[in-house]
């Protein structure tokens, strides 16, 4: 019976136990291991594991090695919080949860329940912070908003676009905070005008009806601001190209990455902004120096910009606490909301306590030329997203 | 004018796929009243086919660089060999299970299915070039079509036509679409059940392993889930069309094809993102007033 | 040697046990009327003759082959034919392909096409009205024209044993007298072997032949059908006198 | 009658409920909070299981569109027990009064049974004349339409994104009674008139209508009430994670609860409750083999992703051997129980 006990304890994948240990800071990692988002989780933990294995390299954290729990979410929301449990209980002193606000709040809910620090891997919503799951709650990310605004305002100035198309993918919250970003900069800009819009869905098999109707505009917008993700995205950057609209064309930082671009050969005029580049090109050489670490440490070189944020919340997280003494949570929120433009490799990051995400950041522009893609310019918005704005 | 052209070229397109799809579930529904929800999963499975296993971001081409000719029929006869497979394996043994139990089943089967393509390739989708030379726009009547939404309505009505004069003009055909309508008098005439059924798979796989090809080169993505939303459009085509009805199959999918774009250009844009509760709003009334569907298959009794 | 031959056939469906243990057996060209009151287990007999629906227990025999428990197509291709209650056309068919299904067990044989035309042709002169809507679908005959029809279709498999489950039921009594007619005469032009089921046994009185009265599951009596029509045993036992 | 039919039957819910409360005490003992959760989230699916069975057990119509309940509960509990200052900023376009309104859980539980009922009755109304397939298709647009209103109606579900704010309710208990409440509703529902009408025109529906059973209306009555608990279940699902979206709602649950059902046999409110306990017990049993056993010194683990191939594996293996679920048409009685009633009882039809 009680071997049956002990092992009912062990309802999800522990990987350490459950030790109230002061001689050790353990991070829980509350992560898809398998289904729809181990895709998305996965690189970003490995550099999350990068930043921590460099700590403990050098002597830990407060003079402890860190130590790492894992429980699987399954893509689940029910099994994310059991997951975020399982963390606490394996006794983690900070909890990271799925890169998705939607994945990984119920994990994130039970480590603020539970007065613990959370970080999202990479969720990009404001709501994966202090608006949504509650004060303890931080992203490693940058606002998806932010991300649209940043295209919008670069194109404007830099490649003088003045007529935009706004195409909304319905289909997630990401999505709609591009095109957030996107409509709130807009007005900012003088003489830009709105050419038209329209919506779609994901999964949808054609879009030929959205296309059918950019066609019927007078004239071809000097650029369509693309709110969408993967797996849609290629479906309707594809459709876009294959019915001979040229405009350029502004993405969120989803849709990074080289591998997809076969299924759009010879694709141009195409801009996306990233923290930093995958493809060796980025201005700052420690960032290519991570990328060939990063390639050792998993055997494949990162195939998105979305591997960067996990390595900054490690780094953030880690700088808090040595800041504060100590692990406890109030002490180390409050170093974190002391950051203003704190220098990472990814660039400044800023915590204030209204906000625990980035409404102002530094990206690259990348552009894909002839299907090849690399960084052309470097773009902050000129002003910082007010907390209102986001949360309308 | 040209722009009026260009919507019915659009519903068309998306009206062929949906047909493509139901065709393949009302062929199976007409030999054994299986509601084959695995049929979404042979679509993705067709694609997958293309490529080597592997959970990297980039997708190792395998099958995918064979010459045009070659890779047709190799993804034709993936989808027909799995669903002649899942035939075999699992679905014979539910000959005489009600279609609750039969529809779980192939549930359970996709499930399966899914969950095998999964961890060979991870969820990330993957990006192929699958017959890249048909992403480009032609020009017709002062519509700009993209090439390939022509060819997925030819190809659909010739398939269509092939498959009329299939189930016309072959004794194999006559034997299938009497099974459709009475699957024990046409055995009491001396026709080879098993035989039907799995011409049945064959040809409802290979219809799915056409719209792989059809979404593969239209999306340039390979994606575990590519086939789920075709499939659920397929199924309302099949019932409002009329069970059993392949004729009905065929005319839903169009219709619904031309609804939904229709609604799309219709809609004011608050209205768009709520285009498919108007959709599923005009399923649920076609149901309410013929229930049988628009073209019942006469004879077709339900086994409920 | 006798072409059909049933000993100890029980039908059951779940709990419900519909055949009890019959046995009988049908020479070749002979004519046999099984009749008796609703639910006695006639339709279930015939289906299991059929392989529809497999015998609980029990041995069927077909020309000296053991065809218990075989599949419907198998006992088809050993040439019986059976025409299923309801007159099941196949109603999105036009009239000739309903002929044409069952001609499809012969395609190994060489020359199968030719004699299939021979035997189309033949059902048509039997049944004219057939030919003149050839191309119309069978769903929109009338009740008599579709009986004609499914009567054609079992004849069109070449069979040596036509097994007919109430031919008569809906039909208006002249139209039955035709089906019965032509029924007759195909029986004497081409030795075949009829198997009858009605529920009336006057059908079988005017015919002639053999009959047998089913009841509850079981055979109560067997002979000739004008003389056991006639015979008090027959009323008391279709109507089960004197059991109680 | 209808108090002897009690007496004779009630063994069945008081048998199950044992069961149940067999499981809240396991999680007792255990003490762990993950398995804590995973008790509740049996529980959870207990309720939507018995509540799709309610309807599609005794009409033998098979329903998708279940979980658009659901979905109709766990946003009531969104709408009234998060705190009004957080709902004016992901949901500002409530009416004041709601936009005002917090309650506790237990009574949003109650208020989704009242608002799913009250949808049910209104999509009822419209579907249940269908029978088959197209009612099947019916419930699946009227889950596709509710779940594409809920995914984009912006200022009243916050869309697509994950509502939170909801306050997390952990203990086993109410999940534990809320459950035992379905089993017994569905109990009495099956043993009372209606259902007993519902269940002879569903093995006959000919007979049935001619001794003057309105069929139409009495699959509305099991609608509702299977809306009801389906209510009940979305929102203590709510509170039982704490955030509500439309696709925790859509198929994925409809499929599962569903397979649950059918695995578990939907002839019996039994089938239905095993069918949950047994599947779930397996699908737990899989992960920890998916994490790894210790045997001796070395570790024995599953590749990730096999538990899903498994379990969809065992399921068509359940189902080839046992056509009609795990229990048949049986229900969980006494032996002697079992006697007695033997006349009414078959066995499995394979």
């Amino acid at each position: 019976m009680k071997r049956l006990i002990a092992a009912l304890a062990a309802t999800t994948c522990l990987t350490a136990p459950a030790l109230a240990d002061d001689e050790k800071i353990v991070v829980g990692f509350a992560t898809a291991e398998t289904g729809f988002m181990q895709a998305y989780d996965k690189p970003a933990q490995d550099a999350a594991m990068i930043r921590i294995a460099e700590i403990n390299a050098a002597g830990g954290l407060l003079g402890k090695q860190i130590e790492v729990v894992n429980a699987d979410t399954k893509t689940d929301r029910a099994e994310g919080a059991k997951a975020g449990l399982s963390v606490i209980d394996a006794g983690a002193d900070m909890v990271v949860v799925s890169c998705d606000y939607d994945f990984g709040s119920p994990a994130a809910l039970a480590a603020e329940s539970a007065g613990l620090p959370s970080f999202f891997l990479c969720a990009e919503s404001i709501k994966a912070g202090i608006q949504g799951v509650g004060p303890n709650s931080f992203s490693a990310s940058v606002l998806a908003a932010v991300q649209g605004a940043t295209m919008a305002e670069w194109a404007y100035t830099k490649k003088e676009a003045r007529t935009f198309y706004r195409l909304l993918d319905t289909w997630t919250e990401y999505n709609k905070g591009i095109c957030d970003g996107f409509d709130w900069m807009l007005p900012r800009l003088a003489d830009a005008t709105l050419a038209g819009e329209d919506t779609f869905l994901n999964e949808d098999a054609s879009i030929a009806a959205q296309i059918t109707r950019i066609k019927a505009l007078p004239e071809e917008p000097d650029a369509i601001m693309l709110c969408t993700m993967m797996p849609g995205a290629v479906s309707a950057i594809k459709q876009i190209r294959a019915a001979g609209i040229n405009s350029m064309i502004l993405n969120g930082s989803g849709v990074d990455g080289s591998y997809w671009l076969s299924a759009v050969p010879d694709l141009s005029n195409f801009f996306v902004p990233v923290q930093g580049s995958i493809y060796g090109d980025d201005p700052n050489p420690e960032v290519t120096a991570f990328n060939a670490k990063y390639k050792e440490a998993t055997g494949g070189d990162p195939s998105t910009q979305y591997v960067y944020p996990g390595y900054v919340m490690i780094d953030v997280w880690a700088k808090a606490v040595e800041r504060a003494g100590t692990v406890e949570t109030s002490a180390v929120v409050a170093e974190l909301e002391k950051m203003t433009g704190e220098p990472t490799l990814f660039g400044p990051r800023t915590f204030t306590s209204e906000i625990h995400h980035q409404n102002q950041a530094r990206y690259l522009i990348v552009e894909t030329n002839a299907g090849k893609p690399g960084v052309v310019d470097e773009w902050t918005i000129s002003e910082a997203i007010p907390v209102a704005d986001l949360m309308k | 004018m040209g722009s009026l052209l260009q919507v019915i070229f659009d519903a068309a397109a998306l009206g062929s796929l949906y047909a493509l799809a139901a065709l393949g579930i009302a062929l199976i529904f007409g030999v054994m009243r299986l509601v084959n929800f695995a049929h979404g999963d042979v679509i993705a499975f067709s694609v997958f086919a293309l490529l080597w296993p592997s959970v990297d971001a980039v997708a190792v081409v395998f099958a995918g660089n064979l010459p045009w000719f070659l890779l047709i029929p190799f993804v034709l006869a993936i989808g027909a060999g799995l669903s002649v497979l899942s035939e075999i394996v699992v679905f014979r043994r539910f000959r005489r299970a009600n279609p609750a139990t039969m529809m779980i089943a192939s549930f359970a089967l996709g499930f399966v299915i899914r969950y095998f393509l999964l961890m060979l390739f991870s969820s990330r989708p993957k990006s192929i070039s699958l017959l890249p030379a048909l992403s480009q726009p032609v020009e017709i009547m002062g519509a700009r079509i993209p090439l390939l939404q022509l060819i997925t309505i030819t190809v659909t009505i010739a398939v269509l036509l092939g498959l009329i004069a299939f189930l016309r003009r072959t004794r194999f055909g006559l034997e299938m679409r009497a099974a459709a309508e009475n699957f024990t008098m046409a055995r009491m005439l001396g026709v080879r059940a098993n035989r039907v059924i799995m011409g049945a798979f064959a040809l409802s796989g290979a219809l799915a392993a056409a719209i792989a090809l059809i979404l593969g080169s239209q999306t340039g993505t390979a994606n575990i889930m590519m086939g789920a939303n075709v499939m659920l459009m397929a199924f309302i085509a099949t019932v409002i069309g009329g069970m059993g009805s392949l004729a009905g199959a065929v005319l839903a999918g169009f219709l619904l094809g031309a609804v939904a774009t229709v609604m799309q250009v219709i809609l004011p844009p608050d209205a768009r993102a709520f285009r498919d509760a108007f959709v599923y709003g005009a399923v649920i009334l076609v149901l309410i007033f013929r229930p049988q569907g628009l073209l019942s298959a006469r004879g077709t009794k339900e086994r409920v | 040697m006798s072409l059909l031959a049933l000993s100890n056939v029980s039908v059951r469906y779940g709990r419900l046990t519909a055949v009890r243990n019959v046995s009988f057996s049908m020479a070749e060209g002979e004519i046999l009327f099984i009749t008796g009151p609703n639910g006695a287990g006639k339709s279930s007999l015939l289906r299991a003759i059929a392989g529809v629906t497999p015998p609980a227990g029990g041995r069927i025999d077909f020309e000296g082959h053991d065809i218990t428990g075989r599949s419907p197509e198998d006992i088809a291709r050993l040439g019986v034919s059976m025409v299923p209650e309801g007159r099941d056309v196949f109603g999105g068919l036009t009239i000739e392909e309903n002929l044409m299904v069952g001609t499809g067990m012969h395609a190994r044989e060489r020359g199968w096409k030719a004699r299939a035309a021979t035997e189309l042709e033949a059902v048509y002169a039997t049944f004219p009205i057939l030919k003149d809507r050839r191309h119309t679908q069978a769903g929109l005959l009338s009740g008599g024209q579709q009986q004609m029809l499914v009567i054609g279709r079992a004849l069109m498999t070449h069979p040596r044993l036509v097994a007919i489950d109430e031919p008569s039921l809906g039909l208006a009594p002249n139209i039955t007298d035709q089906v019965y007619e032509r029924l007759i005469a195909l029986q004497a032009e081409r030795k075949l072997t009829l198997l009858i089921v009605e529920q009336s046994s006057t059908r079988a009185m005017m015919a002639g032949g053999r009959m047998m009265l089913m009841r509850g599951g079981e055979i109560l009596l067997d002979g000739d059908a004008r003389a056991l029509g006639q015979s008090e045993a027959m009323q008391a036992a279709y109507f089960g006198y004197g059991e109680h | 009658m209808s108090l002897s039919v009690a007496r004779r039957t009630v063994t069945t819910p008081i048998l199950l409920g044992l069961l149940l409360v067999a499981f809240a005490l396991l999680a007792l003992v255990v003490g762990s909070k993950p398995f804590n959760q995973t008790i509740i989230d049996i529980f959870l699916k207990v309720i939507f299981v018995v509540g799709l069975w309610v309807f599609i057990g005794n009409s033998g119509v098979i329903s998708f569109g279940h979980t658009a309940f659901a979905c109709l509960g766990g946003y009531i509990a969104a709408w009234t027990t998060i705190k009004p200052m957080l709902k004016g900023t992901a949901m500002p376009g409530l009416p004041d009064w709601l936009m005002g309104m917090e309650i506790p859980f237990w009574a949003s539980a109650v208020l989704a049974a009242g608002w799913a009922a009250l949808w049910a009755l209104i999509f009822g109304a419209v579907l249940m004349r269908l029978s088959g397939i197209a009612a099947s298709i019916a419930t699946f647009a009227m889950l596709a339409m509710v779940n594409s209103i809920y995914s984009n109606w912006e200022s009243v579900t916050a869309a697509t994104s994950s509502v939170v704010g909801i306050p997390i309710v952990r203990s086993i208990w109410p999940y534990l009674i809320a459950a035992l409440i379905a089993v017994f509703a569905a109990w009495a529902y099956g043993i009372s008139r209606h259902g007993l009408a519902l269940r002879a025109a569903r093995d006959e529906p000919t007979a049935a209508a001619a001794s003057g059973i309105d069929i139409p209306r009495a699959r509305l009555i099991a609608f509702v009430i299977s809306g009801a608990i389906m209510g009940m279940g979305g929102a203590l699902y709510a509170h039982s994670i704490g955030i509500v979206t439309p696709d925790t709602f859509y198929l994925g649950l409809a499929f599962i609860t569903l397979s649950m059902l059918v695995v578990g046999g939907m002839g019996s409110l039994s089938g239905a409750v095993l069918g949950v306990l047994i599947l779930s017990s397996l699908i737990q049993i899989l992960r920890w083999l998916e994490a790894g056993i210790e045997i001796g010194t070395t570790t024995f683990a599953l590749p990730g992703g096999v538990q899903e191939i498994a379990l969809g594996a065992v399921m068509i293996l359940i189902l080839m051997f046992r056509p009609a679920g795990i229990m048949g048409n049986r229900d969980l009685s006494l032996p002697r129980g079992a006697a007695s009633d033997s006349q009414g009882q078959t066995g499995p039809k394979t």
